[in-house]
C-alpha cells in the first residue's frame, strides 16, 4: 500500500517521460488527472485508523550495518502526505491553468511529490536523506529553467545552500551511525529517551578526547543546520525570497507549502526526540532565532514591494511560530500540557500554512496571469470592484493566514502559543507583536490591491472562470473545515504526539 | 412558557447566533443581483433570533431563591495531547438582557437600512455583513467560553473591517477599515495573551463549569494565589491584559483612533458598531470577566485602571466632541465618553450600572445616528454642521426623534433612561472607596455632554440654512422613521424599569426581586446626586444655549466658542492630535524599522552569498593556474629539458662511414697497445 | 735480405697505401680502388708464402689467390653499381654527402 | 561460464577484428561489441553465482608460469574483483557503443580498445604479482596508441604524458614489487605469499610509499594527478571513457590490493599523508574543475576530485572506508564513463566544440533534449546525490572517516558542496538555456541515435541500481575485503 503510494507519482513521470508525443498541454492536464491518484491513496491510507502505524514498507539498503530503506505512516505522517498530495494535486492543476510547463515540468513535479512522500514517511535516515535530496534536483530545475528572468542565480544559491545544509546534516547522522551504531529513528529515539547517547558517544570517540555531550552537541548543530536551512530560520534564509520570488507561481507554492514543510517535520520528528537533552541546551537559542524569524519576517514583509517577495517573508515569519513551538517543547521539563499544545500547534501550523499559502501565491499567480506578469503591490487597485469573487477568495486565504478564529490559521497560531507561553513566557508574548505585523502587511496588502479606485492595469479584466473557481472550492475547505472542527486534523496528531511526549519525558 | 422552554434551552442558545452567520454564509454565496433576496434573509434571521432572544431572556426573568438564573453548557470542541478544550453557551440575567437589546436594536437598524441603502450597487453584500456582524455579537454575548469570546469578538473585528470599507473604492475608508482592524488587534493581542495566561494558570477557559469555570471560586483562588512580575497576582495582569482589549474594542484612550474614523462606513453600520455591536462588545467582555478584575476586593489595580481609563476618556472624548463639525464625528466621540463613563461603572463596581446604561446607551445612540443618517440622507450627503442649520422644520418627524435622542444622551432629568443610568454610575463612582478622581471626571465629562448636544442641536435643526444644498430637504421615508421611534420609544421607556425606586434591572441582574421604595433617594446621598446631576444638565444646556442661540447666516462664520478658547481650540479640533503623534511615534519608525531590516537582508545576507559564491571562483582560477603553471609546466620542462641532452649526446653519430672506421681504427690500435704494453 | 722479406715488405707498403686511400678519400670511386689495393696486397702474401714457404702439392696459395682476384671483381662491380646508385640519388660520389646513418 | 571467460572473450576479440578482411571494417564494431557483452555476462554470471552461494570458493585458475622466478599464471575472482570485472565490462559495453561511428581505421581502434579490456581483465583477476605487473603493462602501449591516433586536442601531448606517468608508475611498482620479491625470499611472486611474508619495518617504511605510489600515481593522486584531464581530453571518447571508468580504477586496485596488503606496517605509517592527499586532490580537483572552459576538462578534474574519495576510503584503514573505496571506485567508474560518453560523443560531434561558453549558443536544453536530461542525471550522480550510486560510496567514506580522522569532515563538505558548485556550473553553463536565446529557434541538431541512448540508459541504469539498492554489491565487495590480504589492514 504504502509502495504503491510512493511508487504512484513516480509512475506517472516515468509515464510522461516514456510518451513522447504529448503536447504541453496535454501532460500538464495527465499530470494534474493523475495526482489525483496519490490523494486516492492517502485517503485510503487514512481510513486505515489513525494510531500506530498504518502501513510500512522496508528494504534491507546495508543490513550489516542495520541500514534499510524503511517507511511508515502514522498519524502524523498521513497529515503531511494528504498535505502533499493536495498541494501537487493543485499545484499540477494551476500549472495548466496558468499554461506553464510541459512533460518535462509535469513530470519533474510529480517526481518531487514522490520523494517529499518520502520524507514524510521515512523511518530510518538514509531514506530520509535519499528522498530530502532528491526534491533537490526537480527543485533547482523547476526554479532554473521555468523560473523568472534571476531565476539562474536564485536557483543556484538555493541549491548550493540547502546542499550545504543537507552533507551537515547527513555527516551528523553518520557520527550517530559510528557511535551509536544505528540511524534508525525509532531505535535512536529510544536510545535517547533511556539513557542518552552521549555516553555511548564518548566512549566511540575516545580518541577525540571530547566529553559525549560535546560530541553530541557537535552533531545536533550540525543536523539542525540542514533542517535550518530548508524551514528556514533566521540567518539561514538569504536564499527564500529570491527562489519564491523568481520561482513559477505554482512551484513556489510547492517550495513554501512542501519544502519548507521537510523542514519543520524534520525538526518536530526527527531532531527533536532524537537529541532532546541538547534541544534542551539549545532551547534558549533556538527560541531566540524563532522570535528574530518571526518579527524579522513580518518586518522585511512590510517593506516588500513585491507580492511574492511580500509572501516569502509572510512565510519565513509563519514557519518562525513552528520553530518557536519545537523550542518551547524542548524547553518543556514534564509539563506535558503545554508541549503536547506547542507540537500540535507546530503540526497544525505547518499543514495550515502548507494550504493558506498556496493559496495565496495562487491567487497573485492569477493576478500575474490577468495582468501580464504584474505582480507590484502598487500595480493594482480597486480589484474588488472588478473581480469580487477573486479577492473575495484571496481575502480568506489572507484572513486565515492573519490567524482570524474560525479560519484554519488560528487554531495552530492558538495551540502554539498556549504551548509556548507556559514554557517560554517572554518568546511568546514578543512573538505576538509577529501577529500584529502579519496583520499590518496583509491588511495592507488587501487596501493596496483589492481597496481603492480602480488601477489602470486593472481595467478589461475577467472575473475567476468557472474551472478557476473549481479549483478554489477545495482550498476553501481546507481552510474553513479544520478552523471550525480542528479536530479532523488533530485527532490524527495526538496518539503520536503524546507518544514523542513519552519519549521526551519518560 | 419558560418551563416548557427550560429543556431545549442549550440547543436554542446556538441556534440564536448560528442564524445570522449562516445567512451571511449563504448571502455570501449569492450573486449581486440578488440583492433583495440578501436582505430578507438576513432580516429573517435576525428576526427569528430576535424571537429566540426574546424567550431565552423569558426563561432568566423569573428569580429563583438561590441567585440569579445561570444556564451553562460545555462541549469539548477538540483535543490536543490529553487535553480537550470545551467551548459553551451561556445565559444568565447580564447576556440575556444584552441578546435581547442587540437582537432588537439591530433589526430595526437592518430595516432601516433596507431603504438607506437602497440603491447601493452591493445592497445583497451590505446585509451579509451586517449578519456576520450581528452573528458574531450575539456571539459573544452567549459564549461560555473565553475562547469562544475571543473568536467571536475577532469575527466582529472583521465584520467592522468589512462594513467600515464598505465603500472600498474611497481611499479613506480603506484607510480606515484596516485602522480600525489593526488598532483593535493590538488590544487583541493584548487579550490573546491575558486569556492563554488565564488558560495556562486555570487549566480551563470556561466561564462556569459546575464549580470548576474560570470565574468560579477554585479557579480565582489559583489566579489571586501566584504572583508574577511586579509582585501582581496572575489575576491581575491578565485582567490588564483583558483590559487592554476592551480599551482597544471600545475605543477607550489612548486606542481610540480608530472610532471616529469608522464614520467612513455607510450610516446604519456606525449605528451598530456604535450602539448595539463592536464597542458593546468590549464593555460586555469587561463585564462578563469582572470577577477576574475585581478577584480579591472592590480596589485591585485592575479595577482601578479600569475607573481611571474610564474617567479619561469619558472627559476627553467630550472636550474634542465641543470643537467638531462633523455630525458624525460628534456622536462618535459622545459615544467614546460614553464608553468612558461605562468603564468608570465598571472599575467602580457598578457593573448593573454599567449594563443598563450600555443597553440605554444603545437605544439611544442607535437613535442619533439613525437620525443622523436621516439627516444626512434628507441633506443629499451634507455631513458639516457648520451647512446644515434650520431643519427643525423640513424634517420635523427626524427632529423630533433626533430630540429624544438627544435629550437622552445629555441626560435630561426624570423622562430619559439615559439620565437614570448615568445616575447611577456617577452614584457608584461617587461612593467608590477608591478616590474622588474618576468622579470627578465623569462629572465633567456629563457636563461637557450636555453642552455639545446641544450645539449640535442648535446648530443642525434651529436658526436658518446656511447652505443651498440644504434648503429644501427632503424627510425620509416610513421605512426608515419607524424605527426612529421605535427606538425613540425604548430610550424613553427603558427609564422605567431602573429608577431607584423601582431598581428592577440592577436585581435582576443578581437574580433578586425587585420591590418599589420611594424612600430609595433619601439613602447616602442620592438626593444630593440628584441635584448635583440636574445642575449639571441644566448648566451644559444653559451654556451650550448661550453660545449657540443666534447662529451666524453664512456657513464659514469661526465657532463662538473658538475665539474663546484661541489654541486650545485648535487642539481639541485636531482631537488632541493623537493622530498625528500614532504617525510620527508608532507607523513612521516602523516604516523606518522594515525598510532598515530589507535594507540589512538585500545589503548583508545577500552580498555575503555572493561573496562566499566569488571566493570559490578565485580558488578554483587559483588551483587552475598552479596546475598550469606548477605541475604541468614543470613536467613539460623536465621532459624539454631530457630532450636537449639527448640532441647534444647525439652529435657523435655524424653517420659518415670513414669517420666511424677511423674510430675503430684508433679504438683496435688503442687496444693493441693496452694489449702489449700490459 | 731474402726475397721473402722483400716480397712481404711490398705488400704492406701497397695495403698501407689501400687503407689509407679507404680511410681518406671523400671521393667513392678512390676509396674502391683503395680496396683494390688492400686485396691485391693479401693475394701478394699468398704467393709469397706458397712459394717460399714448405713444398705443397695441392697449390693452395695460387687457389686463394684466384679466389681473390675473383671477389676483388665481384666487389669492384658491386662497389661500382652501388655509387652510380648513390650517384644518381646524390649527382655526387663524394661519400660525406651520404650519411643517412646519422639519426 | 568462469569469468576466464572475460580475458579470453577479450583478447579473442581483438585478435578477430584483426584478421577481419578490410571490406567487413565495418563490422569490428559488431564483434567488439560482442565481445565486450560476452565479458560482462560472464562478470555477471559470477557475480550472481557469488551472491546464490556466498561459501562457494572462489573461481581460481593456477598454472606454472616461469618456474625460474616462481611466477604463476594463477587468476581468481572474490567478490570485489567480480564486481570490478563487471564493471569493466559495463564501461566496455558503453564505450563500444558510444564509438559506434568510428569512422578512422575501425579495427585497429577497437583491437586495442580490446586489448585494453582484455589486460584491465586480466589486472583485476591475477593473484600473482608478475602476472598482474604484465597485464597492467598491456594496457599502457595501446592506451598511447589509442590516443595519439585517434585522439583530439593536441593528443600527441597528451598521449606522451600519459604515457611518460604510467611508464614512470610502474617502474615505481616494479622496483616495489622486486623489494617485496626478494624481501620475500625470492621464491614466488604469489600475491598471497608477499602479503604473508613479514618485512622489517624500516624496509616498509621506504617499499610501501614506492609501491604505492606507483599504482597511486595512475589512480590519479594529487600532485601527480595532471596527466589525468590532459589524458582525458586528448583521448577519444571510448578511450577517456577506459581511462577515467577503468584504467584509474587499475591504480586503485592495485594501491589496495596489492600494496596495502604487501606493507601493512608501511600503510600504518603514510596512511596519514594519505589521507592528506586524498583531502587536497579532492578539494583541489574540485576547485580547478571550478575553473575551466572546457566540459571536458571539468569532468577530468571531477575525475581527480572523486578519486580523492577512494584514497581517502582505504587510508581510513576502517572496514566502512575500504568498503567505500571499493564503491566509489564502481560508482566513479559509471559516473565518469558516462559524463565522457556524453560530453565526448554525444555533445562533440554534433556541435564540434567542448567550449563551455561556445556551447551556450546551441542552446542544447532544446536542441538536443536527450543528451542534456542524460546529462543533468549524470551531473546530479556525480555530485553524490542521494539515489545515485556516489551517494553510497561517499557516506561509507565518510563514516569511515568519522572512525579514523573526523577532522577531515570539515574539508570534506566543502568538497561536496564545491563539486555541487562546478557541476551545476557546468550543467547550466552547457546545456541550460539563457534568455537571449529563448527568443530564437534552437539549431537543428541530429537527435541520439539509438546506441548513445542505449548507452546512457544502461549506465545510468546501473548507478540507479547501486544507489537505489546496493545490497549486492555490498555483499560482494564485503567477501572481497573478507579475504586474508586485509587482515593485516582491518583492526
Amino acid at each position: 500500500m504504502l509502495l504503491t503510494l510512493l511508487l504512484a507519482p513516480l509512475t506517472g513521470a516515468a509515464l510522461l517521460a516514456a510518451w513522447r508525443g504529448a503536447g504541453e498541454r496535454t501532460a500538464g492536464r495527465f499530470a494534474a488527472w493523475w495526482s489525483l491518484l496519490p490523494i486516492l491513496l492517502v485517503a485510503l491510507l487514512g481510513s486505515r485508523g489513525t494510531d500506530g502505524t498504518m502501513a510500512d514498507w522496508t528494504l534491507p539498503w546495508i543490513p550489516d550495518a542495520g541500514i534499510n530503506l524503511s517507511f511508515a505512516v502514522d498519524g502524523t505522517s498521513w497529515l503531511f502526505l494528504l498535505l502533499t498530495s493536495l498541494v501537487t494535486a493543485f499545484a499540477l492543476a494551476i500549472s495548466v491553468k496558468l499554461g506553464i510547463g510541459g512533460r518535462a515540468y509535469a513530470a519533474l513535479i510529480l517526481v518531487m511529490e514522490t520523494m517529499l512522500l518520502g520524507v514524510f514517511t521515512a523511518r530510518h535516515f538514509i531514506p530520509f536523506f535519499l528522498c530530502w535530496e532528491m526534491t533537490l534536483i526537480p527543485a533547482y530545475l523547476l526554479i532554473r529553467l521555468w523560473g523568472g528572468p534571476n531565476a539562474p542565480r536564485a536557483a543556484r544559491r538555493f541549491f548550493i545552500v540547502t546542499l550545504g545544509g543537507g552533507v551537515c546534516m547527513l555527516l551528523g547522522f553518520l557520527a550517530l551511525q559510528i557511535g551509536v551504531g544505528t540511524m534508525d529513528f525509532g531505535k535512536l529515539a529510544t536510545m535517547a529517551s533511556e539513557d542518552g547517547l552521549a555516553p555511548t558517544l564518548a566512549t566511540a570517540f575516545a580518541g577525540t578526547g571530547l566529553t559525549g555531550a560535546t560530541l553530541l552537541t557537535i552533531i545536533a548543530v550540525a543536523v539542525l543546520l540542514g533542517l535550518a536551512v530548508k524551514i528556514p530560520i533566521v540567518p539561514f534564509h538569504a536564499w527564500l525570497p529570491d527562489a519564491y520570488a523568481e520561482a513559477p507561481t505554482p512551484v513556489t507554492m510547492l517550495l513554501t507549502g512542501l519544502l519548507s514543510k521537510m523542514g519543520v517535520y524534520g525538526l518536530l520528528r526527527v531532531f527533536l526526540p532524537i537529541f532532546p537533552d541538547t534541544f534542551t541546551v539549545l532551547a534558549p537559542w533556538l527560541a531566540a532565532l524563532a522570535v528574530a524569524t518571526v518579527l524579522l519576517g513580518a518586518l522585511a514583509a512590510l517593506a516588500q514591494k513585491d507580492l511574492k517577495r511580500l509572501l516569502a517573508y509572510s512565510s519565513v515569519n509563519h514557519l518562525g511560530y513552528c520553530v518557536l513551538a519545537a523550542a518551547a517543547v524542548a524547553a518543556s521539563s514534564g509539563d506535558r500540557e503545554s508541549a503536547s499544545s506547542a507540537i500540535s500547534g507546530a503540526f497544525l501550523q505547518a499543514f495550515n500554512h502548507g494550504i493558506i499559502a498556496s493559496a495565496l501565491f495562487f491567487g497573485v499567480g492569477l493576478l500575474e496571469a490577468r495582468s501580464g506578469g504584474l505582480r507590484g503591490l502598487d500595480d493594482f487597485g480597486g480589484l474588488r470592484a472588478r473581480v469580487p469573487v477573486l479577492c473575495g477568495l484571496m481575502g480568506l486565504a489572507i484572513f486565515a493566514s492573519l490567524g482570524l478564529p474560525g479560519l484554519s490559521g488560528f487554531i495552530g497560531e492558538f495551540l502554539i502559543f498556549n504551548g509556548t507561553f507556559g514554557l517560554l513566557p517572554w518568546a511568546a508574548a514578543v512573538s505576538v507583536l509577529g501577529l500584529l505585523f502579519t496583520a499590518v502587511f496583509l491588511l495592507r496588502l488587501i487596501r493596496k490591491v483589492f481597496h481603492g479606485p480602480l488601477g489602470k492595469s486593472v481595467s478589461g479584466w475577467s472575473d475567476l472562470s468557472a474551472s478557476e473557481r473549481w479549483l478554489f472550492v477545495p482550498v476553501i475547505v481546507m481552510i474553513v473545515v479544520p478552523g471550525l472542527w480542528p479536530q479532523a486534523l488533530l485527532h490524527f496528531l495526538n496518539a503520536d504526539t503524546l507518544r514523542l511526549l513519552d519519549l521526551l519525558n519518560p | 412558557m419558560a418551563d416548557a422552554l427550560q429543556p431545549h434551552l442549550p440547543a436554542l442558545l446556538w441556534w440564536i447566533p448560528l442564524l445570522p452567520l449562516l445567512a451571511a454564509a449563504a448571502i455570501a454565496f449569492l450573486p449581486d443581483a440578488r440583492g433583495r433576496l440578501a436582505s430578507k434573509l438576513a432580516l429573517g434571521a435576525l428576526g427569528v433570533s430576535c424571537i429566540l432572544a426574546l424567550l431565552a431572556a423569558n426563561c432568566t426573568l423569573s428569580p429563583s431563591g438561590e441567585g440569579a438564573f445561570r444556564l451553562a453548557t460545555a462541549t469539548t470542541w477538540f483535543t490536543f495531547g490529553e487535553s480537550a478544550l470545551k467551548v459553551g453557551v451561556l445565559l444568565d440575567p447580564m447576556s440575556a438582557a444584552m441578546i435581547a437589546m442587540v437582537t432588537f436594536v439591530a433589526l430595526w437598524i437592518f430595516i432601516y437600512s433596507t431603504a438607506y441603502m437602497a440603491e447601493e450597487k452591493r445592497f445583497g453584500r451590505f446585509f451579509g455583513f451586517l449578519s456576520l456582524f450581528c452573528g458574531a455579537m450575539l456571539m459573544v454575548l452567549l459564549a461560555n467560553s473565553l475562547l469562544l469570546l475571543f473568536i467571536a469578538w475577532e469575527l466582529v473585528g472583521l465584520a467592522s473591517y468589512l462594513l467600515i470599507g464598505f465603500y472600498f473604492e474611497k481611499p479613506s475608508a480603506a484607510a480606515a477599515a484596516q485602522k480600525a482592524f489593526i488598532t483593535t488587534r493590538v488590544g487583541d493581542m493584548a487579550f490573546f495573551l491575558g486569556m492563554i495566561w488565564l488558560y495556562r494558570q486555570t487549566g480551563t477557559l470556561l466561564f462556569y463549569d459546575g464549580g470548576n469555570g474560570l470565574l468560579e471560586s477554585g479557579a480565582l483562588a489559583s489566579l489571586a494565589g501566584t504572583t508574577t512580575i511586579g509582585g501582581l497576582t496572575v489575576s491581575a495582569a491578565a485582567a490588564l491584559l483583558l483590559l487592554v482589549g476592551a480599551m482597544g474594542k471600545s475605543g477607550q484612550v489612548p486606542l481610540h483612533t480608530w472610532l471616529p474614523d469608522a464614520m467612513e462606513g455607510p450610516t446604519p453600520v456606525s449605528a451598530l458598531i456604535h450602539a448595539a455591536t463592536m464597542v458593546a462588545a468590549a464593555l460586555f467582555m469587561v463585564a462578563r470577566t469582572h470577577p477576574i478584575f475585581s478577584n480579591g476586593g472592590d480596589l485591585t489595580i485592575p479595577l482601578t485602571a479600569t475607573a481611571w481609563v474610564g474617567g479619561i476618556t469619558a472627559l476627553y472624548a467630550a472636550c474634542v466632541a465641543v470643537a467638531q463639525y462633523d455630525f458624525k464625528r460628534i456622536l462618535a466621540y459622545s459615544t467614546i465618553s460614553q464608553l468612558g463613563f461605562m468603564m468608570v461603572a465598571l472599575g467602580t463596581g457598578g457593573v448593573g450600572a454599567a449594563m443598563f446604561h450600555l443597553i440605554a446607551h444603545a437605544f439611544f445612540k442607535a437613535l442619533l445616528f439613525l437620525s443622523a443618517g436621516s439627516v444626512i440622507h434628507g441633506c443629499h450627503g451634507e455631513q458639516d454642521i457648520r451647512n446644515m442649520g434650520g431643519l427643525s422644520k423640513p424634517l420635523r418627524r427626524t427632529f423630533l426623534a433626533y430630540a429624544i435622542g438627544m435629550m437622552a444622551l445629555s441626560g435630561f432629568p426624570f423622562l430619559f433612561s439615559g439620565f437614570w443610568s448615568k445616575e447611577a454610575i456617577l452614584h457608584s463612582a461617587q461612593i467608590w472607596p477608591g478616590g474622588m478622581g474618576p468622579f470627578a471626571l465623569a462629572v465633567a465629562a456629563a457636563l461637557l455632554t450636555a453642552f455639545y448636544m446641544t450645539r449640535q442641536a442648535l446648530l443642525v435643526f434651529f436658526g436658518k440654512p446656511r447652505q443651498p444644498g440644504v434648503e429644501h430637504p427632503h424627510e425620509s421615508p416610513a421605512v426608515m422613521l419607524v424605527p426612529l421611534y421605535v427606538l425613540a420609544a425604548g430610550a424613553v421607556l427603558l427609564s422605567l424599569i431602573a429608577t431607584p425606586f423601582w431598581p428592577w434591572f440592577e436585581k435582576w441582574l443578581h437574580g433578586e426581586v425587585a420591590h418599589f421604595h420611594g424612600g430609595a433617594l433619601g439613602e447616602h446621598g442620592a438626593v444630593g446626586l440628584l441635584i448635583l446631576s440636574l445642575v449639571l444638565v441644566s448648566v451644559g444646556v444653559g451654556l451650550g444655549w448661550l453660545l449657540y442661540r443666534r447662529v451666524s447666516n453664512d456657513s464659514r462664520a469661526r465657532d463662538p466658542l473658538s475665539g474663546k478658547l484661541g489654541p486650545v481650540w485648535g487642539f481639541l479640533e485636531r482631537a488632541m492630535g493623537f493622530d498625528a503623534l500614532y504617525q510620527k511615534c508608532i507607523i513612521g519608525p516602523l516604516a523606518v524599522l522594515a525598510s532598515l531590516i530589507d535594507a540589512l537582508e538585500l545589503g548583508i545576507l545577500v552580498p555575503i552569498m555572493a561573496a562566499g559564491e566569488s571566493v570559490l571562483k578565485a580558488f578554483g582560477r587559483l588551483t587552475g593556474a598552479s596546475d598550469e603553471r606548477g605541475i604541468n609546466a614543470g613536467f613539460d620542462g623536465a621532459c624539454r629539458g631530457l630532450k636537449r641532452r639527448a640532441a647534444d649526446a647525439s652529435h657523435s653519430q655524424s653517420g659518415r662511414i670513414q669517420a666511424y672506421l677511423r674510430t675503430i681504427g684508433l679504438g683496435i690500435t688503442a687496444l693493441l697497445l693496452l694489449y702489449f704494453c700490459l | 735480405m731474402n726475397p721473402l722479406a722483400v716480397l712481404l715488405t711490398l705488400s704492406s707498403v701497397l695495403f698501407a697505401l689501400g687503407l689509407f686511400a679507404v680511410l681518406t678519400r671523400r671521393n667513392a670511386i678512390l676509396v674502391l680502388v683503395g680496396i683494390e689495393l688492400m686485396l691485391n696486397a693479401a693475394n701478394l702474401n699468398f704467393i709469397g708464402f706458397w712459394r717460399f714457404g714448405p713444398p705443397d702439392p695441392q697449390l693452395t696459395g695460387p687457389m686463394f689467390v684466384l679466389f681473390g682476384i675473383a671477389i676483388a671483381a665481384a666487389e669492384a662491380a658491386v662497389g661500382l653499381a652501388i655509387i652510380l646508385m648513390v650517384f644518381r640519388h646524390t649527382r655526387s660520389t663524394n661519400l660525406n654527402s651520404s650519411d643517412s646513418l646519422h639519426g | 561460464m568462469t569469468p576466464a571467460w572475460t580475458i579470453a572473450s577479450a583478447f579473442a576479440g581483438a585478435l578477430l577484428v584483426l584478421l577481419l578482411p578490410a571490406r567487413m571494417a565495418a563490422q569490428s564494431r559488431v564483434v567488439a561489441l560482442v565481445a565486450s557483452i560476452i565479458g560482462a555476462l560472464a562478470a555477471g554470471a559470477g557475480c550472481i553465482a557469488k551472491l546464490a552461494s556466498p561459501e562457494a570458493p572462489a573461481w581460481s585458475f593456477d598454472r606454472e608460469w616461469i618456474p625460474s622466478l616462481g611466477a604463476r599464471f594463477h587468476l581468481a575472482a572474490d567478490g570485489l574483483s567480480l564486481t570490478l570485472l563487471l564493471l569493466t565490462g559495463i564501461v566496455a559495453i558503453a564505450g563500444v557503443l558510444f564509438s559506434w561511428n568510428v569512422d578512422k581505421r575501425q579495427r585497429a581502434f577497437f583491437a586495442l580498445f580490446l586489448t585494453i579490456i582484455g589486460g584491465v581483465y586480466g589486472v583485476f583477476l591475477s593473484r600473482d604479482a608478475f602476472l598482474l605487473f604484465v597485464c597492467y603493462e598491456v594496457v599502457i602501449l595501446p592506451k598511447y596508441l589509442l590516443i595519439a591516433i585517434w585522439g583530439s586536442t593536441n593528443r600527441e601531448y597528451g598521449a606522451m604524458k600519459l604515457t611518460m606517468y604510467s611508464i614512470g608508475a610502474s617502474s615505481l611498482i616494479l622496483i616495489g614489487l622486486a623489494a617485496a620479491y626478494a624481501a620475500a625470499g625470492g621464491t614466488s611472486f604469489d600475491l598471497a605469499h608477499l602479503a604473508a611474508a613479514d618485512y622489517s619495518a624500516s624496509f616498509q617504511a621506504w617499499a610501501f610509499p614506492v609501491l604505492f605510489l606507483g599504482f597511486a600515481v595512475l589512480a590519479g593522486v594529487w600532485p601527480f594527478h595532471t596527466w589525468a584531464p590532459t589524458g582525458h581530453v586528448a583521448a577519444p571518447t571510448a578511450a577517456s571513457m577506459l581511462l577515467a571508468g577503468v584504467v584509474m580504477k587499475l591504480g586503485a586496485f592495485g594501491a589496495l590490493c596489492v600494496a596495502m596488503p604487501l606493507f601493512p606496517e608501511g600503510f600504518a605509517q603514510w596512511r596519514g599523508v594519505i589521507a592528506g592527499l586524498a583531502v587536497i586532490g579532492i578539494l583541489y580537483g574540485a576547485f580547478t574543475a571550478l575553473s575551466q572552459k572546457d566540459l571536458k576538462f571539468v569532468i577530468g578534474y571531477s575525475s581527480v576530485s572523486h578519486m580523492g574519495f577512494i584514497l581517502l576510503g582505504m587510508a581510513t584503514a576502517t572496514h566502512w572506508g575500504l568498503r567505500g573505496a571499493a564503491l566509489q571506485m564502481i560508482s566513479h567508474g559509471i559516473i565518469a564513463g558516462l559524463l565522457f560518453g556524453i560530453a565526448g560523443r554525444v555533445v562533440y560531434t554534433r556541435t564540434h566544440t567542448r567550449d563551455l561558453d561556445e556551447l551556450k549558443k546551441f542552446d542544447l536544453w532544446r536542441s538536443l533534449p536527450g543528451g542534456a536530461v542524460g546529462f543533468t542525471l549524470a551531473t546530479a550522480a556525480s555530485m553524490g546525490l542521494p539515489g545515485f550510486s556516489g551517494f553510497v560510496a561517499e557516506i561509507s567514506v565518510a563514516i569511515g572517516l568519522w572512525e579514523s580522522f573526523p577532522l577531515l569532515l570539515i574539508p570534506l563538505v566543502l568538497g561536496i558542496v564545491i563539486t555541487g558548485a562546478f557541476s551545476l556550473r557546468a550543467l547550466q553553463k552547457a546545456f541550460f538555456p539563457v534568455r537571449s536565446a529563448a527568443a530564437a529557434k534552437p539549431p537543428k541538431l541530429p537527435p541520439l541515435s539509438w546506441p548513445e541512448i542505449t548507452a546512457i540508459v544502461l549506465l545510468l541504469a546501473v548507478s540507479l541500481a547501486i544507489g537505489i539498492y546496493p545490497k549486492p554489491w555490498v555483499t560482494l565487495i564485503d567477501d572481497g575485503l573478507a579475504s586474508p590480504l586485509f587482515q593485516s589492514l582491518l583492526p
